[in-house]
């Protein structure tokens, strides 16, 4: 009975399982001979939809796409770009953060007021004025014509993650200053980099860690809408957001066009979840609200 | 008399991932009415445990006891929290460590102490404050009439102390549990705190269970001691007859490695090797044996029973106590050893 | 009590002479300023142990710091080895901070939770790239051995692995690798056990003589600072109220807070009568302290001189110095204290 | 009082850099910001009279210092596009947005609150193990998977509430008001109650077991009364402060959820401007709601203060 038990923590591994096989699909989709293709165009013909677990794993939709191809196709988009925006968010935020909670005073004071100012911008609302004035941007400008969507919704998703993770960070990086071994390692004649980088990162890591995962899936949840308002990368490549919009009107004839995009959104979105709750909660990380 | 708290073999075990801790391991004795009890051990003796399982304030979820508490005569072990309330505060009572996080933030001072007055014995209102107020005049605070509407933020650490008693003796009971009352206050406010229980506790008649990891505190505000040692009580006497004769070597090595003011400077300290069992797996026999400087054989295969010291009220847990041939014997080789 | 003056320190080769030091912190963005220390002045003689006590707030901790630099005091000089470490800037800076080390309260915070215990204690040679490596693993290996922690286990364990007395031990390695010559103890042990405080007490005396070590032991426990130094220095408010050597200063307390102190400290001795110096009150502020003698809101002897004028530090006789204006003894016109 | 000024001044701060941002990026790749001020297509002659009126020749700051002042007068201007004054635009389009804003946090504090408060009371409970799981779920949800799923098995098979849910105001028929605005309300509202559902459960078993509640206990105290007074009063203070964290989202998912639900709300009239180029509309609206944000923020800063003795305690110290 002493013996430590160990339970399998099956929401973990299945969350993790899902990840793992999704970004394998997604990003080697254009080797895989039964999804390649078959997003375009359909053997079987134009305006001819076939529901689920037929000869389409996921069904077709109106013009004979096969939703499981687009869905995977849509995965490897939204993926790159959540996945993009929040390494650029966690560099930038993370550093301002850091700097913000380490030094204190002056920096403090301007990085606090930063991340204010941006808080203050409902996310969505600014993501959608954002893409919307660079569109126009790249229309009337030619220095800017390489300001494709993909690059303007990546950059404005990364802007939107910065003040959330360098709030977060900030308020981490000045607990874990104030502890004692911050104070000895000065002592030691420790420099600032080195008692930022040996004593004060590796505490942040895990909270790091957490809130990337959650992050990752807020940052999944506004491409969404923003797909959805219209506001998605060019076509062809459609993102699982604009599956759902441009399915939806069909709903009542082939429901999986939509519904299905709807259960890869919200599986990967709940993995993510699992997967920085859990790492929260092995750490003791109280939850941050992002 | 003695029927006023009967302890009766009573043990706590939590469980945990690891296995079950015995926190409280077999626990017997007496409190009269009007005494005072200290329960002296250090972090992880189980003092604390044991306070708040007289109390009846365990989590019931993964908690394991035993054994009988009798109050007035009557079994209270076990009881559900619901039957507990009749006691609560009305027959006893309790004082926390940490006087910050112990009161209600977001409480004024005058409802905090008068609310067991209300929901306890049903008294009006004003009532229950003017009550609240004289309350507070006993535990001695300044300006009692102010700070009824005052909140804990803007008392100093000795003073939330004292609302902490002004609350805990609101509804009169017999029975104060103190757990570590003093720890966090400095030595200035803990005399202070120290005199004013006693004082209160003298002019109401009540018993009071005093735990603590200080022996100097226990010395000078208890009749009875008892010493704990991983769970167990190892040793107890009269305040005086414990001092005057420690029998247990654990009491004797204890109180030999506190700094004492009244040697030069730069004495060295007696201590103790090691550290205290693990209430895992606790060590078979005599749980300080592996510690002991005299622990013999017998001492690590065979528990030792709480036996009587001749002298009246004193009992202590040893096969070889302080002072018998065994023990100097041991000692006086372990001397030789070490120079 | 509110002592200034220079009057104790002593002329001769001192290894660190404190003057005036002085540490204030702002409070939020009020505009107002915790007078943490405010005008100190102290020294401490090559292997000698200077033991500073007070109560929670005397900003004796602050004093640790400030001799450090960290964070930099307002104003005053801390002179090293004849070196002023408020002058210095940048590399000597940190240069000369390893010449000086800490030891912390809390064993736990004191070590970076996500490190080998090993890699802890070998950081300072390794941020300032003393010898070789094999010359560095030879070090911390008999540093570890020393203070008694298995290098082996070191090597494979982070902090959480070990008890509290050892994470302390631990710490006390980290201050002893870069061979400084003054280590500062801020309450190295009053957040262990008795019977583990006697322990690091003892390792800290024997560290002591093995190393050549000068030490600044800064405490809230008067038996063990007094059990651990040689001089001492009593603390209020930001103020310095007596120094003297730690057997004279218990024999022949002259300061009315001294006196207090002592007498509030719970002996373990039943047989020893309750003292009667008790005093009212908890300290002042120090975002306002008071005028004068800041001792003079609480104290028994208190006249009209001590809420206007700051007595100063004064030579009352075999090295013995207080800054009062109304002694208990050794004072131009001693005042009776009737209570 | 003296928080309030320097909160109030704060708030000023912010709202100046806010706006000030709003233009900046409104004008982000206009060629000439007097025609899309105009709104596009429309006459060389109205397009000077919009360099006139909102003094496009002069310097950057100048015309912001103009727009300002129009905002704070709460003159938003006249939209060409539209034909219409944006002040009349706003009179019609706020209304609905407001509604599926309150019956939004309304929704979530009545799924959260009780639910919080059982599963912390019986914790690790079945109910307290099958909410959590459920609350994690809708946590990860987003806000058009939610109106899918809401509009397709509500909508459309079960055809109970309307899918294209036009507005009708409260007053004018309460039956149909609630019938057009459930669905695009639960759309927002389980979200939040998800979120406050973890947090206040998370805080309520931190405070059941502090210090305080054990001391409450041992005074005989009833748990009824140690739950609803001391503890909940406690736990009360971190939900307040995550309705206002969350009022950014919020705000966002409206935006969604208007535009799903073909409500004719102010999310849906930006849509329409930012893709119509008309920036008058789009300048005004934005403004508009990160000083939403940001007074929400203020108001919820300013009533912490009242409720939490400490708060103020802290504040006053002269």
């Amino acid at each position: 009975m002493s013996a430590i038990t160990k339970k399998r923590d099956w929401p973990t591994v299945l969350a993790a399982a899902w990840l793992i096989g999704l970004t394998i699909l997604a990003f080697t989709a254009d080797y895989l001979p039964f999804i390649r293709g078959y997003a375009e165009s359909s053997p079987e013909g134009i305006g001819f939809s076939k529901g689920p677990f037929t000869s389409f794993l996921l069904g077709s939709d109106q013009l004979g796409r096969d939703v499981f191809a687009r869905c995977i196709y849509g995965a490897q988009i939204s993926l790159r770009i959540a996945l993009f925006s929040i390494i650029i968010g966690t560099v930038v935020g993370g550093t301002l953060g850091m700097v913000a909670g380490f030094f204190g005073k002056a920096s403090d004071r301007a990085i606090s007021a930063f991340t204010d100012v941006m808080l203050a911008f409902p996310p969505i609302v600014i993501a959608i004025l954002v893409t919307g004035r660079f569109d126009a941007l790249r229309k009337n400008s030619e220095a800017f014509s390489w300001l494709s969507r993909t690059w303007s919704i990546t950059f404005v998703l990364s802007i939107l993650a910065i003040a959330p993770l360098a709030r977060i960070v900030r308020a981490q990086t000045l607990s874990i200053s104030q502890r004692e071994f911050v104070l000895a390692a000065r002592s030691l004649g420790a420099r600032n980099g080195r008692v930022l980088v040996r004593e004060i990162l590796p505490n942040l890591v895990p909270a790091m860690v957490s809130v990337i995962f959650t992050g990752v899936a807020v940052l999944l949840i506004a491409e969404g809408g923003l797909a959805f308002l219209g506001y998605s990368i060019e076509l062809p490549t459609p993102t699982w957001g604009r599956l759902i919009a441009e399915n939806r009107n069909f709903i009542r004839e082939a429901w999986w066009g939509t519904i299905m995009p709807c259960v890869m959104l919200f599986a990967t979105v709940l993995s993510f979840n699992v997967l920085g709750d859990r790492i929260a909660r092995r750490f003791d990380i109280r939850e941050a609200a992002l | 008399m003695s029927d006023f708290l009967e302890v009766t073999d009573v043990f706590t075990h939590f469980e945990t991932p690891r296995g079950q801790v015995r926190a409280v391991d077999g626990v017997t004795f007496t409190l009269e009415r009007g005494k005072t009890l200290g329960i002296v051990g250090e972090s992880g003796s189980g003092k604390t445990i044991l306070s708040r399982t007289i109390m009846g304030l365990l989590p019931t979820r993964g908690t394991v006891r035993g054994g009988t508490i009798r109050y007035k005569g009557e079994e209270i072990q076990g009881r559900a929290p619901s039957e507990m309330r009749d006691i609560w505060g009305k027959q006893m009572a309790m004082i926390f460590q940490d006087p910050m996080s112990s009161l209600n933030p977001l409480m004024k001072i005058g409802m905090q102490i008068a609310e067991p007055l209300i929901h306890n014995l049903d008294m009006p209102k004003d009532q229950a404050l003017a009550t609240a107020k004289r309350l507070l005049d006993d535990v001695r605070i300044p300006e009692s009439v102010k700070r009824l509407n005052q909140y804990p933020h803007e008392l100093s650490g000795g003073m939330r102390q004292r609302v902490m008693i002004a609350i805990a003796l609101a509804c009169g009971p017999n029975l104060l549990l103190a757990d570590e009352p003093t720890t966090a206050l400095d030595v200035t406010v803990q005399a202070q705190i120290l005199d004013l229980l006693r004082e209160q506790r003298q002019d109401r008649n009540m018993s009071m269970i005093l735990v603590t990891h200080d022996l100097g505190v226990v010395a000078g505000h208890t009749d009875e001691i008892a010493v704990m040692y991983g769970g167990k009580i190892v040793e107890k006497a009269p305040t005086d007859g414990l001092f005057k004769n420690m029998l247990m070597p654990y009491t004797a090595a204890l109180l030999e490695s506190i700094p004492k003011m009244n040697r030069p400077s730069h004495t060295r300290l007696t201590t103790i090797p090691g550290r205290p069992p693990d209430l895992v797996s606790p060590p078979a026999g005599c749980r300080f044996a592996p510690r002991c400087p005299a622990a013999q054989e017998r001492c690590h295969s065979e528990e030792p029973p709480l036996s009587s010291a001749g002298s009246p009220g004193h009992v202590y847990a040893c096969w070889y106590p302080v002072g018998s041939p065994v023990y100097r014997e041991a000692i006086e080789r372990r001397a030789k050893e070490t120079v | 009590m509110a002592g200034t003056g220079k009057a104790h320190l002593r002329s001769g080769d001192a290894l660190l002479r404190v003057e005036d030091l002085v540490v204030e912190f702002p409070v939020g963005r009020t505009g107002l300023k915790v007078n943490a220390v405010s005008g100190i002045s102290f020294d401490v003689m090559r292997g000698e142990t200077l033991g500073i006590v007070g109560e929670s707030g005397c900003g004796k901790s602050t004093t640790g710091r400030g001799i450090m630099q960290l964070p930099s005091p307002n104003s005053g000089a801390v002179v090293f080895n004849g070196q002023d470490l408020s002058q210095l800037t940048g590399s000597d800076m940190r240069e000369a901070r390893t010449k000086i080390q800490m030891i912390f309260q809390d064993p736990i915070s004191s070590l970076n939770p996500r490190r080998k215990v090993r890699d802890i204690v070998k950081e300072p040679l390794d941020i300032w790239k003393r010898g070789t490596s094999a010359e560095q693993d030879a070090r911390v290996d008999k540093v570890l051995e020393d203070v008694g922690i298995d290098p082996q286990r070191a090597a494979e364990s982070q902090p959480h692995q070990f008890s509290g007395g050892q994470c302390q031990r631990i710490s006390i390695a980290r201050s002893l690798v870069l061979d400084p010559s003054l280590i500062i103890c801020d309450e190295p042990v009053s957040a262990l056990d008795v019977s583990v405080q006697a322990q690091v007490l003892n390792l800290l005396e024997d560290l002591k003589a093995a190393y050549g070590l000068t030490m600044i032991f800064i405490a809230h426990d008067l038996a063990v600072v007094k059990n651990i130094s040689d001089r001492v220095a009593v603390m209020y408010l930001g103020k310095l109220c007596e120094v003297a050597t730690s057997d004279d200063l218990y024999r022949r307390p002259a300061h009315h807070y001294t006196k207090v102190l002592l007498d509030s400290i719970p002996v373990p001795d039943p047989s020893r009568p309750v003292a009667h110096g008790r005093i009212e009150g908890e300290p002042p502020s120090p975002v306002l302290p008071p005028t004068g003698c800041r001792f003079h809101t609480r104290c028994p002897a208190a006249s009209d001189r001590c809420r206007n004028e700051e007595p100063q530090m004064r030579d009352v006789g075999d090295n013995h110095f207080v800054a009062c204006h109304h002694p208990a003894w050794g004072g131009d016109a001693p005042v009776s204290i009737t209570r | 009082m003296r928080y309030a000024l320097q909160r109030l001044g704060q708030f000023i701060l912010v709202f100046l850099v806010v706006t000030f941002l709003v233009m900046v990026i409104t004008r982000i790749g206009s060629k000439d910001p007097a025609r899309d001020l105009a709104g596009g297509l429309v006459a060389q002659e109205q397009v000077d009279e919009v360099r006139e009126l909102y003094r496009l020749d002069e310097p950057f700051v100048v015309q912001y210092g103009n727009w300002i002042k129009n905002l704070v007068t709460l003159d938003f201007g006249y939209s060409y596009a539209q034909n219409q004054s944006v002040n009349d635009m706003m009179k019609q389009r706020l209304l609905p947005s407001f509604f599926i804003g309150i019956w939004a946090i309304f929704i979530g504090l009545l799924l959260a609150v009780p639910t919080a408060i059982y599963s912390a009371y019986r914790r690790d409970g079945a109910f307290d193990k099958t909410m959590s799981t459920t609350s994690f779920a809708f946590l990860s949800m987003p806000p058009i998977v939610i109106a899918v799923l809401l509009s397709f098995f509500i909508g459309v098979k079960l055809r109970w509430f309307p899918v294209d849910s036009n507005y009708v105001a409260l007053w004018d028929n309460p039956w149909q008001h609630f019938r057009n605005f459930i669905l695009p309300s639960f759309t927002l509202g389980l979200g939040l109650s998800a979120v406050w559902t973890r947090l206040l459960r998370a805080d309520l078993i931190n405070t059941l077991q502090s210090d305080f509640i054990m001391l409450a206990r041992a005074k005989g105290m009833s748990p009824r009364r140690i739950l609803w007074v001391h503890a909940l009063r406690a736990s009360a203070l971190s939900l307040i402060t995550s309705i206002a964290i969350q009022m950014g989202g919020l705000i966002g998912g409206a935006v969604v959820a208007e535009q799903f639900f073909a409500m004719p709300g102010i999310g849906d009239r930006l849509v329409f401007a930012i893709q119509q180029n008309d920036l008058l509309v789009v300048q005004a609206i934005t403004a508009l709601l990160a000083i939403v944000v940001v007074a929400v923020n203020l108001l919820v800063d300013l009533f912490y203060a009242v409720i939490d003795p400490r708060i103020r305690h802290a504040r006053a110290i002269k």
